[in-house]
């Protein structure tokens, strides 16, 4: 069976979430393989979520929020940047392969970005193979 | 007894007498001649046990918070007096990183300053001495004076002579900030020491290609034993309640049923290699910005864990990335609650 | 469980050379031994004998984990349809030898045995126990730290041993003293009787080690000082340089305390076991937020009491053996020792 | 693995009793063993605690509440308190959860043979007190008088309201009732609201005069406990509730003559194995999880204040 990753989006509800639905009502295909959960700002998004998420098996992690200067809060995805840029670089520096972890700003009217992004990111995703380094042991039977 | 263990105990004694510091912490002897430990001097008296030399390296900052978590007993009073603190260079900018976070108030701290040509590994000078057959069975008596490229240990009165990498702490080699950067009193003259951060064992491991990396962190994590020496050390861990113990604790008695029963439970207690690694990146993250890289806890680990490789990481890109450093300016706003318009984005698609 | 009564031991020695191939005959069984990896030596499951490092005089890591993991899955739980639910729980039958296994990490385990044994067997523990041999080694080079003559224990000491060996130069002198390890010297030809001489030897090796610890301690005077010690100031000020980190507690020989949580992955559940601190404030804290133990000062002085004297009121001994680890490996060089003399003085 | 102590029986719900509401809600679960083999070998006594699992969330130690003179079920009171409580609250009749037990030491019933028997509890601590009078009552010729004394915040957060209303009616048992407050329309406090819960004499608690058998108060429990004047002599008294309560309620008691060891309680304590290894809900050298949950006053003297 060929192997379908997990991915655990982070969708910011102004931006991102929007711009989800706009590629939906466009009747854009992409990947099915996202979870989208929706946060009100990708400044919400706390690295713990991204941890947490490998740890219980997603094989990726995608934040999207919106575009620098568009921030409903106005700078929340700012305080992200800086947060997310200190992550992955932990993570690269511990082993684990950066495109588990991406971060993609994606306005509401980019529901052609959206696909495209969802697609890039399942691809290389699906390239690295399942997620194991991070995950929970002992469950696997 | 050099000049400078005289003043301080000189200082400590008058701020004790006249009532100025609820207590002073300093050094004292510890359980064998190869370690100092933590003391707390409550009476003037008692100064005499302080005492200064190049086996202080604990850092003593985090013990300015300790009183902020204890529970008062019944009928206790909370002494509000400041407290009485000998702090090195790098001890210094943990206190200044607590200050700018407003853990402690510059008024509730004397700060007793003393610039430190660096502080030796009880470790490494084990194995030193070791080399030369000298047993830590059989020391009865051992001094250590700066000398120099050299430290030269006198042990049970006889002298021998190591060269400072063999025995120093690895966090002194590079030291840009041997003089304490905030006092109430300095004591001893002002000392120099690198001018430049030496990031080389961290580049080290960078080059590695990702699978050895990924060797290399996993199995040093796999020794991890979750004591949490580390976290616990660390003077700038000061939470009450840690996110990492969230699974089931619970700090007050107004907290609602479902919000404990809601609680996520970000890390479980099991020692294995992914909860360990959960643990160590999630410190990591909350230290972005926060440590000073005091090496604390890579000195508490008992299970010889290089924990500075990533406090160094750590510090070395947040210089590179958005040129801050922690625990230099007691104004300075927190890494993480500020930003610039230019921080780097290029890895966001 | 431990040393049956009716055997009488019996000596034997073996050459150093032969250990290797004594080793490798006992492939029926998991051996854990000390081996040093850069500056850290751990008990290990060995696969290569050469590696095995038995010249330190103790590990960082008592060998407790071997009969008592850190992480031990207790149950799986599978829910089924119509809120059936099947319980399964894990096969224990991995026959475990732990090989130069020191006699004060011994005693802690015979220590152990008393607690998971009693009114209450805890199946976990006791079924591993039972698939456990354990061969000492003498400690010849005590540790500065160590304590052990103070609190019942003794270099030599063979509580809880099947084998203790003793080095003497070219041989290690054996004594055999259960029939579990029995088995293993009549399984294998490399063992031969002990001389008068091989045990003039071993009997001087063992006095030397006693002899290299002078200190001696007053701590059985303990269980009955505390008595009226638990309300002093004394506790105050000993904890204050204390972090509440768990070190003491994990690498101590005797502290068997753990936790007990369930762990969800996807419709999985596991329930696991895994060692716990009386150090932290998350031991007893009840759930309406009110702890009995709120302060550091409660959490030391509780662990210091269960050691020297709740223990002793259960079980009639120390709950000790005074390897020093917890003063070894304090990050801040708590001494025990010293909290020991001066609790004794008062 | 034979004998394993930490392995939960499964039960199934078979009855939820919705005690009161709110944000510390109480509901009483019936539950039986789906093994019958169990269901005949459990057997428990008065006081004695049980371990309840929800699979995924954890274990938590309950107090069985129902008598064993009543047999084929077990019942427990919880409250909502934390991450298991909130989870057994969720559960519906016909699921299913883990029980493991029963632990620790009951109230010595047969010792207390021929004796009157007081029962003050307040809020959830009636719970442990339920298993012991109900059994008393079940065997009702071997005890002198058996009052109950048993205080709520209001009306709504009485437990087992309707038992105790029928145990009002009976004569072979003194029933004292008393609220804190008594609410009024649209929450408001007012001492006129509720006919029949008379007003407790708050300065002199002695003068205020029950009625013999049955009264119902707006007042504090220990002040109550004054208002009856119970006898101490042949007398033991079992109080259970929040802290602050037993500390007034044994004070007065103490007043009226009662002696330590006339006076039982239980304690509680954070606990995991439930059978004396784990460590944490150690009170000196004894475990509260095996030892306890009961103890006398004059056992409580004899070890550390540290619960």
């Amino acid at each position: 069976m060929s192997f379908e990753p997990n991915i655990v989006a982070f969708l910011c509800k102004w931006c991102s979430s929007a711009g989800a639905d706009l590629a939906g009502v466009s009747r854009l295909e992409y990947k099915p393989n996202v979870i989208p959960i929706q946060v009100k700002c990708s400044g919400r998004v706390n690295p713990l979520y991204i941890l947490k998420a490998l740890k219980e098996g997603a094989d990726g992690v995608l934040v999207s929020g919106c575009h620098p200067g568009d921030c409903h809060y106005v700078k929340g995805n700012m305080y992200a940047r800086r947060r997310f840029a200190i992550l992955r670089k932990l993570l690269e520096y511990i082993g684990i392969e950066p495109e588990r972890f991406q971060v993609s700003w994606i306005s509401a009217s980019e529901g052609t970005k959206f696909a495209q992004v969802i697609d890039e990111v399942t691809e290389s995703i699906r390239a690295l193979g399942p997620q194991k380094k991070l995950t929970k042991v002992g469950f696997d039977e | 007894m050099s000049d400078i263990e005289g003043n301080i105990q000189a200082k400590a004694k008058k701020l004790l007498k006249d009532g100025t510091i609820k207590y002073f912490i300093g050094y004292e002897n510890g359980s064998d001649p190869l370690h100092t430990t933590p003391c707390f001097i409550k009476k003037a008296e008692d100064v005499d046990k302080i005492v200064w030399n190049p086996l202080c390296v604990n850092n003593l900052a985090g013990y300015l918070t300790h009183d902020k978590k204890r529970e008062l007993k019944k009928g206790e009073e909370e002494d509000k007096k400041p407290i009485g603190i000998l702090v090195k260079g790098c001890d210094s900018k943990s206190l200044v990183q607590l200050l700018s976070e407003h853990r402690i108030e510059k008024d509730e701290v004397i700060i007793f300053g003393v610039p430190c040509d660096g502080v030796i590994d009880p470790k490494k000078l084990e194995k030193v001495l070791k080399d030369k057959n000298l047993s830590v069975n059989t020391i009865d008596s051992l001094t250590i004076q700066h000398d120099g490229k050299n430290y030269t240990v006198k042990v049970n009165g006889k002298k021998y002579s190591f060269p400072k990498d063999k025995i120093e702490m690895s966090k002194c080699s590079d030291c840009t900030q041997p003089n304490p950067i905030i006092s109430d009193e300095t004591f001893g003259e002002k000392v120099k020491k690198s001018d430049k951060k030496d990031y080389k064992t961290v580049e080290e491991i960078e080059a590695l290609p990702l699978a050895k990396r990924w060797k290399f962190w996993s199995d040093q994590f796999a020794k991890c034993i979750r004591c949490s020496a580390c976290r616990n050390v660390c003077p700038v861990c000061y939470c009450k309640e840690c996110v990492v113990d969230s699974a089931d604790l619970v700090i007050t008695p107004q907290t609602t049923s479902s919000e404990k029963a809601n609680k996520m439970p970000w890390l479980e207690k099991n020692v294995d290699p992914a909860e360990n690694m959960f643990f160590h990146l999630t410190r990591m993250m909350h230290m972005a910005g926060r440590c000073i890289n005091c090496g604390e806890c890579e000195r508490a680990c008992p299970m010889n864990i290089p924990l500075s490789l990533l406090t160094k990481k750590l510090e070395k890109e947040v210089k590179e990335m958005f040129d801050y450093e922690a625990g230099i300016d007691v104004e300075a706003k927190p890494l993480l609650s500020i930003f610039e318009e230019d921080d780097p984005g290029d890895f966001i698609k | 469980m431990t040393s049956s009564n009716s055997f009488k031991a019996e000596n034997f020695v073996i050459k150093k050379e032969d250990v290797a191939q004594f080793l490798k005959g006992l492939s029926d069984y998991t051996i854990y031994a000390p081996v040093q990896e850069e500056d850290t030596v751990l008990f290990k499951v060995i696969q290569n004998p050469d590696k095995i490092a038995l010249h330190i005089t103790n590990t960082v890591k008592s060998p407790k984990f071997v009969v008592l993991p850190q992480t031990e899955t207790m149950l799986k739980v599978t829910k089924g349809k119509e809120n059936s639910i099947k319980i399964d729980e894990p096969v224990l039958d991995e026959k475990n030898i732990l090989f130069g296994i020191r006699p004060c990490d011994a005693r802690g385990i015979a220590i152990l045995d008393k607690v998971f044994s009693g009114d209450y067997k805890d199946p976990y523990y006791v079924k591993r126990r039972a698939n456990t041999i354990m061969i000492g080694l003498a400690c010849t080079d005590p540790h500065r730290n160590c304590f052990c003559t103070s609190v019942g224990g003794a270099p030599d000491s063979t509580d809880g041993l099947d084998m203790l060996w003793t080095d003497i130069g070219d041989l290690y002198f054996v004594t055999v003293l259960t029939k579990k390890g029995m088995k293993l010297v009549k399984e294998t030809v490399i063992f031969s009787k002990a001389t008068s001489e091989n045990t003039r030897v071993m009997n001087k090796v063992h006095k030397t080690a006693h002899e290299k610890i002078t200190e001696k301690l007053n701590a059985d005077a303990l269980p009955k000082k505390l008595e009226n010690l638990f309300e002093d100031k004394y506790w105050d000020e000993v904890s204050m340089k204390c972090l509440g980190c768990g070190s003491c507690t994990y690498l101590c020989p005797t502290c068997y305390c753990f936790d007990i949580n369930d762990i969800e992955y996807r419709d999985k559940v596991k329930r696991v076991r895994t060692w716990d601190s009386c150090q932290f404030s998350s031991y007893t804290i009840h759930t309406s937020g009110h702890n009995p133990r709120p302060n550091k000062e409660n959490r030391m002085r509780n662990r210091v009491y269960h050691k020297y004297k709740y223990h002793h009121d259960n079980y009639n001994e120390l709950g000790c053996v005074g390897c020093g680890r917890c003063i070894t490996y304090c990050p801040v060089d708590m001494n025990l020792k010293a909290t020991i003399k001066e609790l004794a003085e008062k | 693995m034979e004998n394993n102590p930490y392995k939960p029986e499964i039960a199934v719900i078979e009855k939820i009793r919705e005690e009161t509401t709110g944000p510390r809600a109480i509901k009483t679960f019936t539950v039986s063993f789906q093994d019958e083999k169990v269901k005949k070998s459990f057997t428990y006594k008065s006081g004695q605690t049980a371990m309840l699992s929800v699979f995924g969330k954890g274990e938590c130690m309950i107090c069985i509440t129902s008598t064993p003179t009543k047999k084929g079920f077990l019942e427990f009171s919880v409250m909502l308190q934390g991450k298991v409580t909130s989870a057994l609250h969720a559960l519906k009749v016909g699921d299913t959860i883990g029980v493991r037990g029963p632990y620790g030491n009951d109230f010595p019933l047969d010792k207390w043979k021929g004796k009157n028997l007081l029962f003050i509890g307040g809020g959830i601590g009636q719970a442990p007190l339920r298993s012991v009078y109900l059994n008393a009552l079940d065997n009702r010729k071997d005890y002198g008088d058996i009052t109950l004394i048993y205080g709520a915040r209001t009306l709504s957060d009485l437990a087992y309201k309707e038992e105790m209303f029928e145990l009002e009616k009976r004569d072979d048992v003194n029933v004292f009732l008393c609220l804190d407050w008594k609410f009024g329309k649209d929450g408001i406090i007012d001492e006129e609201a509720e006919e029949g819960w008379v007003t407790i004499n708050r300065k002199e608690p002695a003068k205020t005069k029950p009625r013999k058998g049955t009264s119902r108060f707006t007042g504090f429990v220990p002040e109550v406990v004054t208002a009856v004047k119970p006898s101490p002599e042949n007398a033991i008294a079992v109080s259970c509730g929040p802290p602050i309560m037993i500390k007034y309620a044994v004070a007065n008691l103490k007043t009226l003559g009662f002696k330590d060891d006339q006076i039982y309680t239980t304690l509680e304590m954070r606990m995991k194995c439930g059978i004396g290894k784990c460590g944490r809900c150690n009170i000196g050298s004894i475990y509260v999880c095996k030892d306890g949950p009961v103890f006398s006053m004059s056992q409580l003297e004899k070890i550390p204040k540290e619960y």
